[in-house]
């Protein structure tokens, strides 16, 4: 089976869509004639023609009102948002027409679009290239918001975002674009070569969105995480050595509580982490699901690792970022607790 | 602090002040040229500032923009221009009663929805706002069915989820209406968009208020429509008012709002939006551009919103109550009923008997409507159906959600 | 003392400040001459004049866009979203500008913005006049975001917000503008008149944002809540008859979770409740927070009651609307609860 | 499917082949009239589809808009050009070097904003991009304080929390600038209404690139500018690419972005950006127009990126490497130059000295910035500072959040 990155997984996904469905398309700016400023469409125009691979103008809003109108012709776009951090001029789009036009309708019309947009930090992009603003859209009802951790899902996932007849938020990592990133940036860059998520195969395959992923067995504490922190998270469990059960939550709406309850109840630990700011963000939900759901079976308090609640800024990109040691200490600082 | 060097839009009259129309700049009847569809954009330039007019002053239909259209097809239109005013009428009154929520009428402004919907095709897709239910009308949406969404009743189209008037037809083509303003107007051309990308033949039209031009999205809309050379119709229904805000809040002093076509290299025509002829030629000049691969049009429909914003909105308390009869487009269905007579085919005892057939078919519609109940009083609709249609399928927790409601209801019963 | 209910509190807090401070204006759509939908600003156009209360163009972006280059230039815009369901083409200037501008130009810049916006359900507004979108500006680092529950704070945490150097995202719980609201649509309309919440000093005073309120101190569980619900809470506990403890948040960020955590600390038991939907809302964070500093004290999950996780629909008000039979039973079932 | 009729913006050249810039219209040097500031808005719609020039390709001085500067003003204004390019060049090569993390240069589009800060008033307030640091160096600021924002060390304008050249200062009043593109438009705007409100004379000017022009934020701009007068120049930087994507992506086919002015009600002028004497007779004259209660201009400022979009893009990719050479507006550096030959104030000799002069100047401002440290060498900011500057007061939340931090560095130390 081949190897590829995330970024090839992503191109090979909307490329197997525009292939076997003639209502696909794919918009944005710069994705076009140039491929994408992290290179994720390339190939694609040239490939698919410019009626259905388009650069657009540099407005957001204006890129996901026009996907909707698409939608209610029959086409289902593929919209990137460049950065997750230029998201907001669409939030009004996407909160009052993507999110609730099939329900407004009755199912008259409805909005099956896909909006690709890279997130996260770690790439010294300063805090109009990092953030993580997923919480700001799994509140919202009516659309589905994910984000993969790995090759293999990015594709799978992304093909099955764009068949979903719902609208789906799809967040891209792009620390873990070209490799796996265990949160130590002075360590030589990883690649995606010989990592077991990296065998893609070439073609046509979904991974279901909604469900959670296992990414490690364990029975001493249960870690619930998504994106780059997956990667983090299990640094850190080995680096401790630790029996611990690392959960890639993958869906954040829907959310697959079952997995993840059952995780903790038979652990009875339980740390959250992603790199969103901390304060009312989507690990505030996983807290206050998982507790309502484990509160008999918990043997410490449920803990957060995330973002500091501060822009993010530039110079002190490696003491925001919550790497490795930050999630070490809460593991045994969770550890320790007593019952 | 010194004195303040901030302009402030003028208004034509508060409550009590005589109200001076005379910054609406008017053209005589005929006297706008009509240059072919596909002319060049920055040829439109002088359109976009005066006023597409076809009826004088006397009724006559005169000038190059006359559709010169047979004499059933304006019985058509002005009997569903009526239709739209009598149950817009009807609904207003219904809404004192307290029998639905909430209502807008389009009191006025009948010719700018009806006129248009009859010089597209069929297949053309239509994204009205709140304020265009003359669309609706014209393609033969059912009353009872506009009713039962007033109502939110068991046989209400949105399911009981939207206020009144958020209609939506898929076989008549009408798009969701949204409580937001100016949404409709990139999706329209998205919709026009993937028309081309499809290589197909049908346009898309859209509406705003002049006010929600100054939304974001009307410029999303303009700008995509340019760049891609949509094919769409951007109608933007200047009625003066926006609640209580003047026209001059949305940047209409001494412009046009056709001029922001222009500006951005689209076609732009400003028209008579009281001017049932007008509308009709100013909309199908525009679909031939559209259709035939030119791009989009900004038509500016000048109109006048002779009732309040809403039936929450009471206008006494910021415009002068004579406007309305200052208004010098005068009135959209007493201009088409002059032309009528004029050319011998109408006269106020078939208007009368005209308005008596329409009355009954709106009270009959009623009837049938609450029939169907109402937002109080059974058949009603089933509370479980809240949790519907959020996502396609039902997920878990909406299914947890919703049996802890139903619980909660049947333990209370 | 004068009563005032919250509409007129409101409009005496921007009345006083408008006196005091020449740096302050007023401005947003319909505030001006027409003194605003829900009348907050009337009058204060033709006391003030017109280049001090401002009607503006309908675009919520270009209001907050505006007001931010006010500020920078000396004012103190006091800006009005028509309805919280408006404020999302605002969303992209509130969080990329407003919440950052102190940040990014280490104070050089500063946004002291108030937004005020109605929110919140029960008046048969519908989608798009019903919601309460807190949750997704208390996550967001560098704004303050508050809701009053009673014209005496709303009057007094304005003038705060106002005179604030942060910018304040003010939410206005709308149902309760003219009177409190027990959650029981079908008895008829209550004023504040002799609430005494309602007696409010015509002339300056503040009520200092990021504090909580013991609205009714009690000891076999806490109530955590704010805005209308506080309302609906007190009328559920006094219907159960429980020495509950309701606390009124007022403040979501910053918040005073040292409050909040002493009374959960102290009964055992947590319900918080508010009116946005369920999944990643406000609650959440709450919910978190408080397990994360009570866990050995709690006898009981803390559980959340908030609207469901759908649109606002117009028919189903009153099934949609967390309403005092839907916090009876929640505060039923938390204190079967055996420990 | 049938074929698509979409309408896709054509793009001069692709790499590999030949550049065509025919589309863009010029006018003779000399050849547009100047009328008064106050001039109505619809008279300026013919400025705002040809081009003002001062400057011959001769190297002469014509025309109603020659602002017939001293000679010494023009030699600042050279200075102040070639040092912003030659500070671009450095930090270029200090970017390859990894010193700093990203840097975006002016290449090629230096006049845009050093004869724009030369013609405006020392208390005007400006708003620019993040490609105008030529604002900040004709304003004055020291390039050791640009070079520590950009090292993000122990001197950072912005304490670390900013992308390097995200600079401001309030002393020369120049805003903090955002990465998120076209925010900064209606901020200005705002500022100048303050301004009136007042009852001040300052006044603001803002820019963005061509390509910004879709965004919201550049309609809200414009739209308030309008309804309040507000005294602001509004400049929109057209140099022709936006990343990757052609200005016929913003809308600029066959219409100029200036176009936009007189479309919604304001003064266009669409001006050759690359002719100091031009942008500065455009700017004066929009001052002008502006202070003295005639409202807002928009300037559009025809220029080329010659560079890259930033150090982290490769141009090569998509546009043809001969664009360059072929841009008929030449390079603005070298026409103020030929210009200062001919008018016998200048040489080859000098010019060689003023660049050896500003190099040095440049590199000991490098070397003092480097003292205070780099991002990755000390001395270095506190970690600490992270959490400042979030509220006015640091809040509890964040204070245990600051001390956690501590703690773990402290720990690992
Ligand atoms: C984004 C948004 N902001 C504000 C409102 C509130 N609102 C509803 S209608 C209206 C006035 C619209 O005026 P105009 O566009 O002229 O249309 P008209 O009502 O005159 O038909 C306003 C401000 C809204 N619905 N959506
Ligand atoms: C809201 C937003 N969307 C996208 C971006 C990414 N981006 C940065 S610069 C740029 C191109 C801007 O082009 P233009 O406005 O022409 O300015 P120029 O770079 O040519 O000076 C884009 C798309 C951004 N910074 N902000
Ligand atoms: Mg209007
Ligand atoms: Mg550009």
């Amino acid at each position: 089976m081949p190897t590829m990155n995330m970024v090839q997984a992503l191109n090979s996904a909307m490329d197997v869509m525009l292939q076997r469905d003639p209502r696909v398309v794919v918009l944005g700016e710069d994705v076009g004639y140039f491929g994408g400023v992290f290179r994720v469409t390339d190939g694609l125009q040239k490939k698919h023609g410019a009626h259905r691979v388009l650069d657009t103008p540099i407005a957001e809003g204006g890129i996901v009102g026009t996907s909707v109108g698409m939608c209610a012709n029959g086409l289902r776009p593929v919209a990137e948002i460049q950065f997750a951090d230029y998201i907001y001029p669409a939030y009004d789009q996407i909160v009052s027409e993507v999110a609730r036009l099939r329900y407004r309708s009755a199912a008259a019309f409805t909005a099956p679009l896909t909006i690709r947009t890279p997130c996260g930090g770690g790439i010294r992009g300063g805090q109009t290239h990092s953030q993580s603003p997923e919480g700001v859209f799994a509140h919202v009802s009516g659309i589905k918001t994910v984000m993969p951790s790995n090759p293999h899902d990015a594709k799978g996932m992304l093909i099955a975002a764009i068949e979903d007849d719902d609208p789906v938020i799809f967040f891209e990592p792009k620390r873990i674009y070209n490799g796996p990133f265990d949160g130590e940036p002075d360590k030589p860059a990883e690649s995606w070569v010989g990592h077991p998520s990296a065998e893609v195969p070439e073609g046509y395959y979904t991974v279901p969105l909604g469900q959670a992923a296992i990414t490690r067995a364990g029975s001493a504490l249960s870690v619930i995480t998504y994106g780059t922190m997956v990667h983090v998270c299990l640094a850190a469990v080995q680096a401790l050595g630790l029996d611990a059960e690392v959960v890639d939550v993958r869906s954040m709406m829907p959310l697959d509580i079952d997995t993840i309850a059952a995780s903790v109840s038979k652990t009875g630990r339980c740390l959250i982490v992603h790199e969103a700011t901390r304060f009312g963000g989507f690990g505030a939900e996983l807290s206050a699901s998982i507790q309502e759901r484990c509160f008999w079976h918990l043997e410490a308090p449920i803990m957060r690792v995330a973002g500091w609640d501060t822009p993010y800024p530039h110079a002190f990109e490696w003491e925001y970022f919550p790497g490795k040691r930050r999630v070490m200490n809460a593991l045994r600082k969770l550890m320790a607790e007593a019952v | 602090m010194s004195v303040s060097k901030l302009h402030v839009p003028a208004v034509p009259a508060r409550p009590g002040e005589r109200p001076d129309f005379s910054y609406v700049r008017l053209s005589a009847a005929g006297e706008v040229a009509r240059p072919a569809p596909d002319v060049a954009v920055a040829d439109t330039a002088p359109l976009a500032e005066s006023l597409v007019r076809v009826l004088d002053d006397s009724g006559q239909a005169v000038g190059p923009w006359n559709p010169k259209l047979a004499p059933e097809q304006l019985l058509t239109g002005l009997r569903l221009m009526l239709l739209t005013r009598l149950f817009d009428e009807r609904m207003q009154r219904t809404q004192r009663q307290g029998r639905i929520t909430f209502y807008v009428r389009s009191l006025g402004e009948e010719a700018v929805s009806v006129a248009a919907a009859m010089a597209l095709a069929e297949r053309d897709m239509l994204f009205p706002s709140y304020r265009n239910q003359g669309l609706h009308v014209a393609r033969g949406m059912s009353l009872v069915d506009l009713m039962c969404q007033l109502l939110s009743n068991s046989h209400d189209m949105c399911r009981g989820r939207q206020l009144p008037v958020m209609y939506h037809s898929v076989p008549h083509r009408l798009f969701s209406i949204s409580g937001n303003l100016a949404t409709q107007f990139p999706q329209a051309v998205g919709w026009a968009m993937a028309a081309a990308i499809k290589g197909e033949s049908d346009i898309a039209a859209a509406w705003i208020g002049e006010g929600s031009t100054a939304a974001a999205d009307f410029h999303h809309a303009l700008t995509f429509a340019k760049v891609y050379r949509a094919p769409v119709i951007l109608n933007i229904v200047n009625n003066q008012w926006a609640i209580s805000t003047f026209q001059g809040y949305a940047g209409g002093e001494q412009r046009s709002f056709a001029a922001r076509g222009p500006g951005i290299g689209l076609a732009g025509l400003r028209v008579d939006g009281n001017d049932f002829l007008a509308v009709h030629a100013a909309t199908a000049w525009a679909a031939e551009r559209a259709r035939s691969g030119h791009g989009a049009t900004v038509l500016e429909l000048v109109t006048y919103r002779a009732g309040a914003h809403s039936t929450s909105d009471d206008p006494s308390r910021y415009r002068s109550r004579e406007e309305v009869e200052q208004w010098p487009l005068g009135d959209p269905i007493a201009r088409l009923a002059q032309h009528l007579e004029r050319e011998g085919v109408w006269d106020e005892e078939r208007h009368a008997a005209l308005v008596a057939e329409l009355e009954q078919h709106v009270a009959a519609a009623w009837r049938e409507a609450i029939s169907h109940g109402t937002l109080t009083e059974g058949p009603k609709l089933d509370p479980a159906l809240m949790f519907e249609d959020v996502f396609k399928e039902l997920p878990a927790h909406l299914r947890e959600q919703r049996d802890e409601l139903l619980a909660e209801i049947s333990a209370s019963e």
